[in-house]
């Protein structure tokens, strides 16, 4: 297979399927209690060094309190897969958490502006990084729920994010034209927030999934955090609405409110005063640091950190503001 | 004539190029009022897709993001990354609108750093996110933007998604989608295209109150001129109003 | 892209993604009613000589209904999707409508036997084959789905199967793995069986789905037929249930119980009796011959079928066998 | 001892094979029955998956089709053929019951034709469906089937679905998913593995009342001895109870 052209980017995960089969192998399949605290699954699941990818997007159903737990675990040296990374990125930044990153999309928050801190950190030197899109990245997570080490798509051609990729531009031997093959994503670790999960680890979603059912099936080990765990019968009475099967999970957590301050869809609204206390603090690193320290570091749990910011009055405001209704709850 | 400022122009001229019956991918802010103004005047059957997952929904008020609840209030489906993207790709996604830090004559667009050490940039921006994506499969990109000659340079410092390439034939020969690529670039100033063989980006229309001088001046390379150039539709009190009332009532997008 | 290897089947589809490109370009997005009677879809999107795919499995969720048009309308000459079909095979092989047939499974309708009819058409000569497997075929819908030309499996290498189908087998550039290559399949028209559409074609599915997802984003023209025409609102309210979406679509037609003698989940089971009387008939050219006249040939609609099969009392008795539940109806 | 059929003696035999904790994909008849009864002995962590999506179902009944609405009858999930065939291609499907026209002494199996003329075929037979598939990806591939010489002939004359292919390391050459592979063959009269260099057919154990006389006489080609044959254990009466009051009491599998 001839390689006309390659990024430079290096990858920081191995795409080889064999490999990713041989880990699968030993994957366990029973159907067994899974639940634990967010603490010990990520003490237990994510490790230094590991290659990383949060689900949602960026903050919308994404694991925020996960994201806190790996900071204050104090993880270091992770690869980060940034796609549609935004508060979880610049979380995992104030932490730096991370040394290695497949880039997408970082150090923004969207409409809401850039991260100081994180966008100083990417500056430094100390973070190498590889450069894709945010379809690349879904691509490459793809192919490995596909079980196969690359699939061929067909953006970046012609530009620098190729250049910067570790991606390989290849001519399609059923019609001469360009592909570029995006090498399969296995990543090491990865944390999922959905609406409903058992204790087994099926899980359901609803709203929109942006890259998390082969996210789900690409992760070697996952976590799922759920609003809610419900009964088995949930699933198995409608088994057409199951996002994540249970042999996927490695651990299930119950984390009600976990994407907040983010947007879970059906649930509750984003916190724009928080986002914004967090961008506006990130420019003076003192206060940065008290920030940090009131609002990740000296917080047992994830209810700590929402009741340093409004508690469950905030919750159900954020509720009503979710649902486009007036606030009836006192 | 009504008065108006620049973001409103530049929305209203981005809405009338968004036909009826025909679908587009955007991001939160300018692109996306355009596009919600578009179905308040004349192309109520035009279908917005968001990148995170969101298809033709009723937006009730401008979105945060790109993926948050909003994008798929009433919508017909909540579906993903690969399904937005893929369908960009089969060629059912006519028009998007991206943005960046710096665009050149061709319409490339940089949104990924300044700097030449790439592991240290001088700046880093966010870098392509769907960008990339959309720029490559649908089928006429849009840039609305405001001009100056900082922002519009002769070479973009970094391709983070494509335009025409180097011009002429590059893009066909690249690989990337056939017949696809920059459309139309929307400023404060005017409304250029890009010249059918060159691909160099030129001047179409001029908005009131700015004259050639004042577009080329704001411009970091030679732009050229389509054979006649006409001043830019100023927006009517109907789109005003529908922009003002009903698609931006809080001014997040216009007020800036 | 060197080729190690390729099989001698024929490709019956052009897998170019640019040319595809062309025609999606102007495939309308209108949002506008496009409900008809399956006697016009078929009339207006099937052709003689166009490449056809059968949504569904078979005998589960398959557009039966349709199928009898096709060979009422008496098409021919069409290229066939031989994926996971039973009895879509078996009537439209009854009718011969197709003489090229890309093969995964075909003649056979799983436990119930082989299917006489079917069997000597394919051993006829008259039908030109190419070999697949199930996962072939819906990996090369994948492919055109995700509007590319080719994504790479890794079934069928050393087998006949390969070497009579219409692959090619290369190797991995990131991990020197060998890969076969899927051809993207474009069907020039499908008809996918739902329990539930709107006019304008957005489509909901219960249960198992098979490989029609990817059949809808891959195919040309898309006629629906749907047990129910549902309000707009019951998609708008629930987007995250949303199978197909409505510019995919290019025909609309309800009709219920459509799948029958087939199985619809969650509407009523299959027909053993019925597809036993199809079966043993086909053993007597004279007799099968009455039996088409009778079933096919000289019914308007799907429900004259239905009322020389049982009527709805049938339909009610196969609808408490597909619940499990006593049978209430009178 | 009990009074039992060649079929429940062989489903007796492959449901001990599944493993708890495991995951199986299944087809219609003999193989269902099987991982049903190993769920009701022992193995009631075994997750069974049928390629049309259905994932963990509990089965109320024997299906008539990998697809009906048997398979996902309280399921965890009602997915589709790429969920499946993809799961088992990441190598998370243990393993697998297949069948053929024909099998070979290295377990390549034959459901395409008979007859050399692929176009016009003497006997066209369905095809591979989905059993290339499971065959490629599941780490275990058995085979349930009656033994005789017809069946079990030196070569296939197609190979539909890969077993060892032509023995040795072959099938590790020829790109398939590495370590994965045919594991027991189980007929009416004995049970047969796989010879660990050479990957041929070897006779592990024989059933009750069959000497080996009769394997080597039903079989087409040489088959080798494991340097231990032991009789294959008989069917339990609970194992019996089980299979004909719960797994198949209209006797749809054990009654042929």
């Amino acid at each position: 297979m001839e390689v006309l052209e390659q990024g430079i980017g290096k990858l920081f995960t191995d795409p080889d399927a064999d490999k990713a089969r041989e880990f699968f192998r030993k994957k366990s399949r029973r159907m067994e209690n899974k639940l634990m605290t967010l603490k010990d699954a990520i003490a237990k699941y994510v490790h230094d060094g590991d290659y990383l990818a949060i689900g949602g997007f960026g903050a919308i159903r994404t694991p925020i309190a996960a994201c806190h737990e790996i900071v204050r675990q104090r993880r270091k040296k992770l690869a980060f897969c940034g796609h549609t990374s935004t508060h979880d990125f610049q979380i995992l930044a104030a932490g730096k958490c991370f040394d290695r990153v497949d880039i997408a999309y970082i150090v923004g928050l969207e409409a809401r502006g850039l991260s100081t801190v994180a966008r100083k950190y990417m500056e430094s030197g100390e973070v190498e990084v590889t450069e894709w899109t945010n379809y690349c990245l879904s691509a490459r997570m793809k192919a490995a729920a596909m079980g196969v080490s690359f699939v061929p798509i067909r953006n970046i051609m012609g530009t620098d994010t190729f250049k910067y990729s570790g991606a390989k531009k290849i001519k399609c031997p059923f019609t001469g034209q360009y592909y570029v093959l995006m090498p399969a994503l296995y990543p090491d670790v990865s944390v999922i927030h959905v609406h409903e999960a058992d204790v087994y680890g099926n899980s359901r979603i609803r709203g929109i999934t942006i890259s998390d059912l082969d996210l789900a099936r690409a992760s070697k080990r996952l976590i799922i955090t759920a609003e809610r765990i419900v009964s088995t019968e949930t699933f198995r009475n409608e088994p057409t609405y199951t996002s994540i099967p249970f042999y996927l999970a490695d651990a299930v957590c119950e984390v009600p409110f976990g994407s907040y301050p983010g947007n879970m869809p059906y649930e509750y609204f984003s916190d724009e005063e928080h986002f914004n206390e967090w961008l506006q603090t990130e420019k003076d690193p003192e206060a940065f640091e008290q920030f940090l320290e009131k609002n990740i570091y000296s917080c047992e749990t994830h209810f700590d950190y929402i009741r340093k910011n409004g508690g469950i009055e905030k919750m159900w405001e954020l509720r009503a503001k979710e649902l486009m209704v007036d606030n009836n709850a006192k | 004539m009504a008065d108006y400022n620049a973001m409103e122009m530049m929305i209203c001229s981005a809405a009338r190029e968004l036909e009826d019956g025909s679908t587009v991918g955007v991001g939160t802010g300018a692109p996306c009022a355009a596009a919600m103004l578009a179905q308040k005047t004349g192309s109520s059957n035009l279908t917005i897709m968001f990148e995170a997952g969101g298809i033709a929904p009723q937006l009730p008020e401008m979105p945060i993001s790109v993926g948050d609840s909003r994008t798929t209030w009433k919508a017909v489906m909540a579906s993903g990354m690969c399904e937005i993207m893929e369908t960009a790709c089969r060629g059912m996604l006519d028009y998007t609108f991206l943005g960046g830090a710096q665009i050149d004559m061709y319409g490339n667009l940089n949104s990924t750093r300044i700097g030449d050490d790439h592991q240290k940039p001088k700046v880093r921006f966010p870098g392509s996110g769907g960008a990339n994506d959309f720029g490559s499969f649908a089928w006429r990109m849009m840039v609305m933007t405001p001009q100056d000659a900082k922002r519009f340079v002769e070479r973009v410092s970094y391709i983070t998604t494509p335009g025409w390439l180097e011009g002429g034939d590059s893009r066909a020969k690249s690989g990337l989608p056939l017949n696809a690529g920059p459309y139309k670039i929307i400023t404060n100033m005017a409304v250029m295209d890009f010249e059918p063989e060159s691909k160099r980006m030129r001047i179409i229309s001029i908005n009131h109150g700015y004259s050639e001088k004042d577009v080329l001046d704001n411009c970091g390379f030679e732009l050229l001129k389509a054979p006649r150039i006409i001043e830019t539709s100023p927006p009517t009190d109907e789109e005003l109003r529908i922009l003002r009332d009903e698609v931006d009532p809080l001014k997040l997008v216009i007020g800036r």
